[in-house]
């Protein structure tokens, strides 16, 4: 659906370069909910302004439905553009429009006839929820009612392809879940493709089919979200993946069961995927003579499966710990000693 | 100011005589610029005010920033006297100005169509005079009971020609209004037909005579009236030479008097 | 009683005048709004990082609008002379003050409809380029409307001082209650001509300023 | 230290009265980092603003230091709040004033003698570690960096209570966590007394001693963080203390597994302090004919111990299920059957 | 070769000119600087919800600065008369035009100072009344220092126009470049005169506004 080849971007400035992104090169699937997450200046704004042209690429090509989206006319690049919403962190609704207004601006740019826009605009605020709350101005709506607002607005051309820059990080917890609940329905609904940017990896959990990870203008990491979370590579990736369970960053509280003694060891197991075992601590019990304190951690759902990290503590004679290593690891689950904190 | 007014005169003090007199830029200034080194002779040294319009210069008089001044004619300055209540006395003519009728279409008094605009300036001070040039020519006819020096445009009783009066426009821009408003009658004062490269003589159609009342004076408030130094400015006003600097520098758009 | 207070006021004469100066601002206003919106759309779009972005065609504009604002008024009028005999048959009247006072207030409140076009939200132009607008969608269906209660309360303190600015048309016979004040007041010495035609003055700001504020909260809804 | 009675604010706006906070009484000790969450709208901003009388309380007292603030004369007051410092969620920083002139303002205002302000001022940046930033202006620093300045500035003139609305709510997760980890030092250090707004369940449980839940103006809940989070008795309480188990609310993931098949059972254990025995699921294993299986939820610490919710699946005969349930009862572990999800 | 093109200019007219324009704009933009800043706090310090708020002294200061916006410059000259003469014992010249000149300007720039300070963030003033602030710390430390981008490109805006106001104070003799174009170069129809001037002023204005721009570019650290 979109294939983006050695895209690059720069920036110059009086005093310097800009190598905003680097050589990207991403396919996306129809009906993708694809994800791309990286820190503050990691260049995931530019990529997706890229995408619509909002920025024109230095080098590197964004093919569309088969179109190459760098040589394409202005008045063809506004058609094209028609054809891909956009919905911004800051929703950037007009506040001299209504609800109903603000939805119908992407069919008057259009030049969709007023008459056939009222089915249309109707039919996305019932999508959206907004149900009799069409003459409201965005200032009397909160932040996830605004944020529907420019969903339903993005929706209005039927596009193919959404781009989501940051679209829920000025919301509260609350709200987001709600606004990606929306996102999901929307993909299923539509069969929409869905360009996600976020630097909150629980937004990616919670939605995405696949995951890009960006640093420093390069895709340092890309694949389905699992496989990402599983064995995340680069540093940047292992750290995202801390922040969906923040106990396991803070792994100091685990000091005090780390000692010299060799009848304890302090164990990371980390569970991934549909068959990951979950009686696994309950089988070693009973298997082992060893006793299995759990300590931290945390097991979640994804959309592919069961997904977490417990950090337990094996007591026990030291062969036995050995063995009990060795079980665990035929099971699958991935399995490592701490046996220092920093 | 005040105090070395009144003790001009003395030509005999080694110490000039500071002497503060108020115009408007043409032609009284330029008269009095002229005169500058006959007075300084005469031991007065003479500094020139300029002001733009009618009313401060008399102002400026009454507060005593200045010693006497030279823009105005008797009519407007009894008028004014009556007014403001100034105490002033005019120490006597020097020239007139004969205010002219212009136009660009019009060549005969006797052409005059119904419904003639009139422009003339905003100076309320020049209107009767205006107003009266146009009687004298059987034009108009004015409320007989009002004087001709401080008549209006509301005081015309008679207007056969309908003419259209418009009295508001700066005085500056009259030369302009006379380029552009082809069709109508402007009443130009001397100084700006002049610098507007208009000779009165020959391109008025209706020009004052030199039987006009309208003489430039100087004034200065009663109290100095005995001043030498003043006498003296109006000596040297009316002397040949000035008389003469007159008469060529404004190619007989102006008139001396010596009355 | 009044004509007791007021000896020398004509009510005749002050209506007219009231009705001169109404028409004057009432119609150089309209002036003003046009061109200095056309003016300040111009200053802006030219400007660094927006639609038009063109260095030159920015100082111009910028070279035109702050020499208009200095230029004096009389001179100003007097610079347009042929233009207004070429487009009006004539220099006189009401008329002939409209081309000075439009030329004279268009650039000031070009000034302020570009800092009110500054003010956009930046977001709100990308969006609508994002949804494949063209310019003059953007100018008209955008920038404007956003940016509508700064024009509104902009052309309200344009119109105000273009209330006083009629007043100096009255050099060109355009009369109104300033050269009301000056003809009949000032140089005949009626202080109570002054008076009236300064409280008329007051009254005309007045309902400009209640007006202007009316609707600049009434299309408000930030 | 701060005793609250009966505390209470009405705005009166043309068309309604809006009770912001109504009879709100509390306790905070000297030392204590003290709590306040509720969701927006609920009054917390404004009951901070009542402390220090930004906002004039209706009804009920303040009682600081033995000092009633709701009696002060104007000078007395501003004296009195020259000792609160105060932390803003936007920061506040006066964009006019270097990062050293915006930490001298408050000395400024207290009349500190420049020569006086410098090594208070030094001291202050050191403290916050913005060493070598002194002359920095606010735009040129980050978010984290900014909210630092703020802080700082709060602790000028040695205040003995610090007031903090939403001091991190602006912030991305990273920042956020710095940022109280330097709120926890200092009131460490220093020994001050802090009350914190915040509407995210993880700042209450990274760093509060105490808490009170705040909904409509009322405050429903307060007492020890653990308490709260054991035993959340109003709504409100209860969904965010499910902010921080994101998967324990997620609960739909569970439907799968539960059955009407009796010899399996779906389990909610709840772990909370010190002594939460860590080996249940071991010792259970070991000792009953039953296999426990991790379907998910989380462990983490906090600042009064481990606190956590596991969901498990109990596979075994029902008679052998019962007795599980009643030992897992006697070890002070929370248990609860799960037979369906809404 | 200037003397070709410029026959009727007289360099030492036109110094001398400059230099009251100069001089007239000089101490009037100092004067409605102060004026101004001070009607404008007041303006918006006993605006509705901030710190002195008083909404009768509010509706006063408003209609002062309104009504003094809207009089003519010429009437405002006459109505002055007293107060100019009391205050320099004159009434002519560049000094005694400078009260109406700041009179006709400050509350122009007072509304500009007014919507400056509104544009100071609500915050920053709360931060200041948390730490224990007087109203006069926070008018002298906050609002006047968070406000200065703004107040220096209002008087920016303002002494422009002021160069232009000058022009008319020549009726009272101050000279000035506006009132030299006027005499010497349009009544004498001496269009080099005319030009010259306005070249001056021009030159003037671009002075000004690039000092106006640089300062305020200087402490703008937003
Ligand atoms: N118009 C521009 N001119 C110069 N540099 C730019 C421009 N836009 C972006 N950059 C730079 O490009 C880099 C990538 O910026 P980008 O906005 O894409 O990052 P981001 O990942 O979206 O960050 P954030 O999470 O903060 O939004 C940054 O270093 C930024 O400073
Ligand atoms: N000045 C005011 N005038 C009228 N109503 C007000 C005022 N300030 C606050 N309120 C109302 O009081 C209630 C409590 O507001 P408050 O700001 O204290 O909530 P909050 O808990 O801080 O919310 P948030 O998390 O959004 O900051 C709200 O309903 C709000 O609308
Ligand atoms: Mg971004
Ligand atoms: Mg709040």
């Amino acid at each position: 659906m979109i294939t983006i080849n050695n895209l690059s971007k720069t920036f110059k400035t009086k005093d310097h370069t800009v190598q905003a992104v680097d050589d990207v090169s991403i396919d996306i699937e129809k009906g993708d909910i694809y994800g791309v997450i990286g820190y503050s200046g990691a260049g995931k704004s530019t990529f997706v302004r890229l995408i619509n042209r909002l920025e024109d690429p230095t080098d590197g090509e964004i093919i569309l439905n088969g179109q190459d989206m760098t040589d394409l006319s202005k008045a063809q690049l506004r058609l094209e553009r028609q054809k891909i919403g956009m919905i911004f962190q800051h929703f950037n609704l007009l506040w001299s429009r209504t609800v109903y207004e603000n939805i119908a601006f992407p069919l008057e740019i259009a030049g969709i006839p007023k008459a056939n826009r009222e089915e249309k605009v109707l039919e996305l605020i019932e999508l959206v929820g907004l149900k009799g709350r069409e003459n409201s101005y965005p200032s009397q709506l909160s932040g996830g009612q605004k944020q529907r607002v420019g969903i339903a607005r993005s929706l209005a051309n039927d596009p193919k392809v959404l781009l989501c820059d940051e679209a829920t990080s000025a919301l509260d917890p609350e709200t987001t879940d709600d606004i990606l609940d929306l996102l999901v329905s929307i993909n299923e609904k539509l069969d929409l493709t869905i360009i996600l940017i976020t630097h909150e990896m629980h937004v990616i959990q919670k939605i995405c089919h696949r995951v890009a990870v960006m640093e420093q203008g390069h895709v340092v990491e890309q694949g389905d979200v699992l496989d990402v979370f599983m064995n995340p590579q680069s540093k940047t990736t292992k750290r995202f993946v801390q922040q969906l369970n923040p106990q396991e960053g803070s792994v100091e509280e685990l000091k005090d069961f780390i000692t010299s003694d060799e009848r304890s060891k302090v164990v990371k197991l980390h569970f991934v995927g549909h068959n990951a075992k979950r009686a696994l601590i309950s089988d070693v019990s009973k298997q082992f003579d060893i006793n299995v304190n759990i300590l931290q951690g945390s097991i979640s759902p994804t959309q592919e499966g069961a997904y977490g990290t417990l950090y337990v503590e094996f007591q026990g004679e030291p062969e036995t710990i050995e063995d009990v290593m060795n079980y665990v690891k035929t099971t699958g689950v991935g399995v490592e000693v701490i046996d220092h904190v920093d | 100011g005040t105090g070395e007014a009144e003790g001009g005169g003395n030509s005999d003090s080694d110490e000039p005589v500071e002497l503060t007199v108020g115009a408007v830029p043409v032609p009284h200034a330029e008269i009095l610029e002229e005169a500058k080194p006959q007075l300084e002779e005469e031991g007065i040294n003479l500094t020139i005010e300029t002001f733009q319009d009618y009313i401060l210069p008399n102002e400026a008089l009454a507060d005593g920033s200045i010693d006497a001044n030279f823009f105005q004619h008797i009519p407007y300055l009894e008028d004014q006297k009556e007014q403001a209540g100034y105490d002033f006395v005019s120490l006597g003519g020097i020239h007139i100005e004969p205010i002219g009728i212009y136009s660009k279409n019009i060549d005969d008094v006797d052409n005059i169509e119904e419904g003639t605009d009139v422009i003339m300036s905003r100076s309320v001070a020049s209107h009767g005079r205006v107003l009266a040039l146009l009687q004298e020519n059987g034009l108009i006819k004015l409320d007989s009971e009002v004087n001709p020096v401080t008549a209006e445009v509301d005081d015309v009783v008679e207007n056969p020609k309908n003419l259209n009066f418009d009295a508001s426009i700066e005085a500056g821009f009259l030369v302009e209004n006379y380029e552009r408003e082809s069709d109508a009658l402007v009443a130009i004062n001397t100084n700006y037909a002049i610098e507007g490269d208009l000779n009165p003589t020959e391109d008025a159609l209706i020009l004052e005579g030199s039987e006009s009342p309208y003489a430039n004076v100087i004034a200065t408030r009663s109290e100095n009236e005995d001043s030498e130094a003043l006498q003296t400015l109006v000596e040297v006003l009316r002397s040949d030479e000035i008389q003469s600097f007159m008469e060529e520098e404004y190619d007989g758009a102006i008139v001396p008097v010596s009355e | 009683m009044l004509t007791n207070i007021f000896p020398n006021v004509d009510m005749e004469k002050m209506w007219v005048a009231t009705y001169e100066t109404l028409y004057m601002t009432f119609i150089s206003v309209l002036g003003t709004f046009i061109l200095g919106i056309l003016l300040g759309l111009l200053l802006y779009l030219t400007n660094k990082g927006n639609l038009w972005e063109n260095k030159s065609l920015n100082s111009i504009v910028a070279i035109i609008v702050n020499v208009s604002r200095a230029i004096p008024f009389i001179i100003l009028i007097l610079l347009l002379f042929p233009f207004t005999d070429f487009l009006l048959g004539t220099i006189r009247g009401p008329n002939a003050a409209l081309p000075a006072l439009i030329v004279g207030s268009a650039p000031f409140y070009a000034r302020l409809v570009e800092i009110g076009l500054r003010e956009v939200d930046k977001g709100v132009i990308e969006a609508a380029k994002a949804m494949g607008a063209k310019t003059r969608t953007i100018i008209f269906k955008v920038l404007l409307p956003e940016s509508m209660p700064a024009l509104i309360s902009g052309i309200t303190v344009t119109a105000i001082a273009l209330i006083s600015y009629t007043a100096m048309a009255g050099v060109i016979g355009a009369g109104g209650l300033g050269d009301l004040a000056y003809m009949e007041g000032f140089q005949r010495r009626n202080n109570d001509v002054v008076l009236a035609c300064t409280i008329f003055i007051v009254v005309i700001v007045f309902i400009f300023q209640f007006i202007g504020d009316w609707i600049s909260k009434r299309i408000d809804h930030r």
